[in-house]
């Protein structure tokens, strides 16, 4: 067999061809052409819905393309199911993560290839060779006989990982793994990846992190509404360009200027909040027309403070006031009645209705106050959510459509759109970023300083230094459950910020 | 119980053409007929003997509903059924006191009822009932059982009681005549364990009461097919210290009393061969005749069969009454 | 092109909702009209009578109506996340409660407030056990099932209580413009019950809560209460169809309505209630109910055996929901088809 | 501490799920030896006496073993994202086929091999319809639930039918070492049901295809078909049961294995069977079985009316899932005490 290593030359191990996938009412793939090379990193990049996901789920064998042609190594290909494609050497990381809760990390590393005698489970085996992967990867601090329901998410990613490792995979293709990541996993991440390059291997890396794409990419391919827009770019074109291929139009990945001038009353005051595991005697405070960002690491409680503030947990200690009027602890209803509002982390299971219409979404915290006597006004919700629909440049602006038919960028939109319906004056914000493209990116950033200029306290949470760093007026870092820097945006730096912010490793606070 | 399905010849009367007038075929009659859906055998044994009894007469014509899991759903059935106008209709309601308005909106639409089994309590509701006598089953057993407790001298026997459906009145009364009767001997009930007329519910309800009472002395079982289960329990157990007495006279119960080898030794009628006597009374009523033996020149408002005990001594004369 | 399962369920999503619903009642009444194809094709001589078509007619809207009114609260429970197991033993708890004669001394007024008491406390206590005992609601409404029917066998002294309340019993045998009064009462139910789901805050929660509670309780949704509130509904519906069923029988008894829930929540799922939840209609429940109530009522005309009924209906359904299934995608696209 | 439901489950979470089925099975065998305590408190005589003992707790064992067998395939079926609501109809299909006369004559071996063969083809047509055919595994279980009690019936003539095999009616009556063979066989079930799920390919990938059926197929499980084989399992548990009722019944009837279906499913959940799937385990599912034995018997030698035993049984189990659930976190601590 030959392989890529004993062929310097430049032949593709993976060749596209005018691919087409139709669902019913959207061509998500129309036309794509895609080259990847032997131990090359290869980057995809496309806004949301751009047809990313579509396509590596095609070169995983879970799609049957309608037309156009697949090669891989040389010949032409059609995978009847994933495990023809795992057979043949690609190996795929999900953007769902596809792990299986109540099973142990060994087990979900080995899903479907047991190693096994007799149909019984080769434990011994399956545990030694989970516990290599793991160390390859530099994780042998992960239990392979842990379950993987008790792992931190970035742990699930490397059991994800470590499954399409176990494969003897020739390409292994990664949509977007580094979105629950936190900054120093993210450079694990490249280290596995180079190391995994060196031998020959080639990766398909899908990413909306600029940064991350330059760090780690050889070559770009470019993806708009399902079509190739540019192939093989180098990784180090600049910025500008790969957004107006992706966009059509140039958008600056900068943040909108502040225009905000802050109250100088507080709006939310956060008085000695404690939570026993989760966080320490937490002050804070949030004036109106100011945006508050919360810089930590994955697992330093920020979600939690989040949602206790919010009144989704209760604290074990301290009070929340908003305007000087304490809500009642572990309540929802009354922190949305006082104008809280909250857009959630996991925006899929905690903030969305998936089958049902955006409109009825957007009216999800509201809809009460729209009604007469009990009485929804299916007319005013409708209104309403396509206003709003309409400032946010949702696509699609068809407010009928059941939420789950949208893309990531926009499906954050809608949650973020639910609290300008009301009279929200406080807006929790837990990653409103994550799974977001450039383009949504900065829409959503216009949006949030809009808010702030009318008056909304922002109380903002994210792993992105400098997301929290451009957005926020006001910075706070945390680190293991208690706040260890507060400072004006202008007077700390990203560095500075890392250096408060790193510590331990990804098993840290799990229980032993 | 058997494992045929036929009917015995016994349980339905072909009438003697020398018998009387009532033998020759007369006006047509048509005969609408329900009873509930039957899952076990006296159930199914009543169902097939009115079929096979309407079989034998030239001139009925026999529309059958088998209707459902409740009184709803029989009601729905006897409608349509009442809405096909036959002369006479024979029920056996699930329950006699729920069914009782139909009997009610039959009567007025000018249907003759003949209900059978389990009463209505408005007597304008039917033309005439067939009744079993539930609480004389329970007299009947009672009295056996203080009959051989006396005769074996025991003066303060361990009763036990295998009851069927305990959510049927039925049931209760059955209960009621068998307790009344042993109190009035100075007896009670040790213990009662409420079965659903299936072998496998009679032999798990068994199976418990034989935990409960480590010695019994006697023991009745409302329902011979039940009864099977019963009896296996107390194989399963080794017990065989006790008589038992047995309820409805199946022909395997009719034929372990006569060959005296387990704890069986007495049965308490409850016989489904009533549903042919229906059948017949409903014919008669359907062409405005009496019975031939009696006077009355119409057949009478109201029959209660009475409940015989089955023992070894007259097994014989009743083996071919067993369904 | 092959369809696959995760395709044909992409469809689906893509169906406006509402859409989707409408097409799928019609398929639903379309069964239904086949159904009584079939009983005029079956018996040519009775459906050749138009008065009796017409009796016919009555007597299957009849026979749906006590467990329409139980189905109507019990997709609530379900669209809501839920399942209701107590029904049945609701229903005659309540039933028997009202028909004591103590409470029957209260006349009609007595007996109707009785049951709809009983069967909203009822639903109450499986709220609490759920909402805030954090049971299951399969165990709760399980041993709810269990309780209930035996404090109603313990009230009655297992025995058959008869409702001498000539207005009660009436509710059964009195026409209204030709058409009996519990058939106006399922109707009514059906109606408010379709008023709440679609045109309420209460309607929207239940959607809301069961679709995803995690994201209804961050809405600022009570969830837990709207939990309770939902098992009450579905308490009243029972006490509702408490008085009815006991109007038709003109007495109450301990084992009345036997397996309503399951009849309850087929009919439900046959009308396209989602089991786990957050998705369904009162119209299609109603279709649901009225199928099984058509089925039933065409083996009685036809005079089948009960086994052979067994068989034939385990079939009909099956093949009900079949071909709802794989009709859908056509007449889907006749609801979605661009102009 | 107020501890919230989110904490709850957050802590859940981290406990290590093996100490989590352990610690909650623990607590299932003590609420099993307490209700053993109650016996002996009420009936101190009886308990004073250790061959009664014995013998009642063989007997309590004798009374789990049939719905024990039907569970542990339930359990499967939960496990791997179903439901079967065919069981009691599969057992009783099962045991009037093969005690009809032409089966019968072919001895205790024909029975046995027409029993299973029953079960696990009634199995495959539910798997088939709920894999290929796209049903929703609640209806098409009650679909088959009637189906199968109807074709019982025909097949029986609704009489009952005695089995003459001395070998069969054997099985209930024999003992080995003092224990009845009926007791060995759920035992064996019970084992042979451990290892499938927790040491085979088939029983890690039962929990990815109910825990995560997406990932089961990205991961090149065939879903479709091992949801047909866990349909067929639970059939081929219910042909066993089939022939130790019959044996415990000498005979076999279409109403036999009434409501089976109720009993294995709240056994398998008490059990700590998730019933939205992916979770469970054979050891809580027996444990279920035995406390519902249990229950029957306590009421049994206390001579309970059955009205009162209805109602106390419906608190007993809430009682069993609310003692679970709220001693759960302090026993879960035990087990993840840090060292
Ligand atoms: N199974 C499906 N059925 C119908 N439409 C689909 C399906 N999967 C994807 N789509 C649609 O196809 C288009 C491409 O989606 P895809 O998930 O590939 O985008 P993506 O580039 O991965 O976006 P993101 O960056 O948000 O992950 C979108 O419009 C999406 O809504
Ligand atoms: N499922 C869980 N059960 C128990 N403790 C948890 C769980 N998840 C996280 N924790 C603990 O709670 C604290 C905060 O975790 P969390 O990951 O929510 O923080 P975060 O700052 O919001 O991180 P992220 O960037 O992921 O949002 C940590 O001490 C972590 O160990
Ligand atoms: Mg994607
Ligand atoms: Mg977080």
């Amino acid at each position: 067999m030959r392989t890529a290593i004993d062929e310097p030359d430049e032949r593709p191990v993976l060749r596209l061809t005018d691919v087409v996938k139709t669902f019913p009412g959207v061509k998500a793939l129309d036309g794509v052409q895609l080259e990847v090379r032997a131990g090359e990193v290869h980057c995809l990049l496309g806004q949301n819905g751009a047809g990313k996901s579509t396509l590596i789920k095609v070169l995983a064998g879970v799609h049957r393309p309608d037309s156009g042609t697949v090669e891989w190594q040389g010949e032409p290909v059609a995978f009847g199911g994933p495990q023809a494609a795992t057979k043949a050497g690609i190996a795929t990381i999900y953007q769902e993560l596809d792990l299986v809760g109540d099973l142990s990390v060994a087990e979900n590393v080995f899903l479907g290839h047991e190693p096994r005698r007799f149909g019984f489970v080769r434990r011994g085996t399956m545990v030694a060779r989970t516990r290599e992967i793991l160390k390859s990867l530099g994780h042998e601090e992960i239990p392979p006989r842990r379950m993987v329901h008790a792992l931190p998410a970035a742990g699930k990613q490397v059991v994800s990982m470590a499954r399409a490792l176990s494969h003897e995979a020739r390409l292994l293709i990664m949509d977007e793994p580094s979105a629950v990541l936190a900054h120093d996993e993210v450079e694990n991440l490249f280290h596995i990846i180079r190391r995994l390059t060196a031998r020959g291997i080639a990766v398909i890396y899908i990413s909306h992190r600029m940064e991350e794409i330059r760090e780690i990419g050889d070559r770009v391919t470019v993806l708009k509404d399902g079509r190739t827009t540019a192939a093989n770019l180098p990784a180090d074109t600049p910025t500008t360009e790969l957004v107006s291929r992706m966009t059509g139009r140039s958008i600056e990945y900068v943040f909108p200027p502040r225009t905000a001038t802050a109250g100088t009353d507080d709006l939310l005051t956060v008085t000695n909040l404690s939570r026993a595991g989760e966080f320490r005697d937490v002050s804070l405070s949030v004036r109106p027309g100011e945006i508050v960002g919360i810089a930590g690491l994955v697992g330093s409680g920020r979600s939690e403070l989040l949602e206790t503030i919010y009144g989704a947990r209760r604290p074990d200690a301290g009070t929340v006031e908003l305007d000087g009027r304490r809500l009642r602890p572990g309540d929802v209803g009354s922190a949305v009645r006082a104008g809280m509002g909250m857009a959630p982390e996991e925006r899929k299971s905690q903030a969305l209705l998936l089958g049902e219409p955006i409109h009825r979404n957007m009216t999800l915290a509201t809809f009460t106050g729209l009604a007469r006597f009990g009485f929804t006004s299916a007319r005013r919700e409708r209104a309403e959510s396509e206003r709003i629909a309409e400032s946010l440049e949702l696509r699609p602006r068809d407010v009928s459509r059941p939420v789950r038919t949208l893309s990531g960028g926009n499906q954050q939109k809608v949650v973020v759109g639910r609290w300008l319906l009301g009279g929200t004056r406080l807006l929790l914000l837990d990653e409103p970023t994550r799974g977001v493209d450039v383009g949504a990116r900065a829409e959503l950033y216009r949006v949030i300083r809009d808010l702030a200029a009318e008056g909304v306290g922002v109380l903002l949470v994210s792993s992105e230094v400098p997301e929290v760093l451009g957005l926020a007026d006001r910075v706070l870092v945390m680190r293991e459950g208690r706040m260890v820097r507060e400072a004006s945006a202008t007077e700390i730096d990203e560095d500075t910020v890392l250096d408060l912010v790193m510590a331990g490793s990804l098993m840290e606070g799990a229980p032993a | 119980t058997s494992n045929e399905a036929a009917p015995t010849a016994a349980q339905t009367k072909a009438v003697d053409a020398a018998a009387g007038g009532n033998a020759a075929p007369g006006e047509k009659v048509v005969i609408g007929f329900s009873a509930p859906a039957a899952d076990h055998g006296w159930l199914a044994a009543i169902t097939t003997n009115a079929k096979a009894q309407a079989a034998t007469f030239s001139d009925v014509e026999f529309k059958s509903v088998e209707s459902g899991s409740d009184a709803a759903a029989q009601r729905a059935a006897l409608s349509t059924l009442l809405a096909q106008k036959p002369n006479v209709i024979v029920l056996l309601p699930h329950d006699g006191k729920e069914l009782n308005s139909f009997g009610l909106e039959a009567m007025t639409a000018g249907v003759q009822v003949v209900n059978l089994d389990r009463a209505f309590p408005d007597r304008r509701a039917y033309r005439t009932q067939v009744l079993g006598d539930n609480y004389g089953m329970g007299v009947a057993a009672a009295n056996y059982v203080i009959e051989q407790m006396k005769a074996k001298g025991v003066a303060a026997p361990v009763i036990g009681e295998i009851a069927g459906m305990d959510e049927l009145e039925l049931t209760q009364t059955r209960s009621k005549g068998f307790s009344d009767t042993l109190t009035a001997a100075g007896f009670t009930v040790a213990n009662r364990r409420a079965a659903r007329f299936t072998v496998d519910s009679g032999q798990q309800e068994a199976s418990q009461l034989l935990q409960a009472l480590p010695k019994i002395d006697a023991l009745w079982n409302h329902d011979d097919d039940q009864g099977i289960g019963v009896l296996a329990a107390l194989n399963q157990a080794n017990r065989k210290e006790m008589i038992m007495v047995g309820g409805a006279g199946s022909k395997q119960a009719i034929e372990a009393i006569q060959a005296d080898d387990s704890p069986l030794k007495a049965t308490v009628t409850y016989s489904p061969s009533m549903a042919s006597s229906a059948i017949s009374l409903a014919r008669l009523i359907g062409q405005g005749k009496g019975l031939g033996d009696l006077v009355e020149l119409q057949v009478p408002k109201e029959i209660v069969l009475s409940s015989e005990t089955i023992t070894k001594d007259n097994a014989a004369d009743y083996l071919k009454f067993g369904f | 092109m092959t369809a696959t399962a995760l395709e044909t369920g992409r469809k689906r999503l893509w169906a406006g909702e509402s859409g989707e619903s409408v097409s799928r009642n019609l398929i639903l009444a379309g069964v239904l009209v086949a159904l009584l194809v079939i009983g005029a094709i079956t018996q040519p001589q009775l459906y050749g009578d138009s008065a009796w078509v017409w009796s016919n007619v009555l007597s299957i809207l009849q026979l749906a109506s006590v467990v329409g009114v139980v189905t109507v609260g019990m997709t609530f429970v379900i669209i809501g996340g839920g399942i209701d197991l107590s029904v049945g033993a609701i229903v005659a708890l309540a039933g028997v409660w009202s028909t004591t004669l103590a409470t029957q001394s209260f006349g009609a007024g007595g007996m109707i407030f009785t049951a709809i008491v009983v069967g909203i406390a009822v639903g109450l206590v499986n709220g609490f056990l759920i909402s805030y005992g954090k049971l299951v609601p399969f165990i709760a409404t399980l041993a709810m099932l269990v309780a209930a029917r035996g404090l109603a066998a313990s009230i009655s002294g297992k025995q058959t209580q008869i409702s001498s309340s000539d207005l009660i019993n009436g509710i059964a045998s009195t026409k209204l413009l030709g058409i009996p009064i519990l058939v106006y009462i399922l109707a009514a139910v059906a109606v408010a019950g379709w008023v709440l789901l679609n045109r309420t805050t209460f309607g929207r929660r239940t959607v809301a809560v069961g679709g995803n509670p995690e994201a209804a309780r961050l809405a600022g949704i009570n969830v837990k209460r709207h939990t309770m509130l939902l098992y009450a509904l579905s308490g009243l519906c029972c006490g509702i169809a408490a008085i009815m069923l006991t109007a038709q029988a003109t007495s109450a008894q301990a084992a009345m309505a036997n397996l309503y829930e399951l009849d309850a929540i087929a009919a439900a799922i046959i009308g396209g209630t989602l089991l786990s939840g957050g998705r369904g209609t009162i119209v299609g429940s109603v279709l649901g109910v009225l199928i099984f109530a058509t089925i039933t009522n065409l083996f009685a005309i036809n005079g089948l055996s009960t086994e052979a009924q067994n068989m034939v209906k385990g079939g009909i359904i099956v093949a009900a929901v079949l071909v709802q299934q794989f009709r859908f995608q056509s007449v889907t696209r006749l609801f979605n088809r661009k102009p």
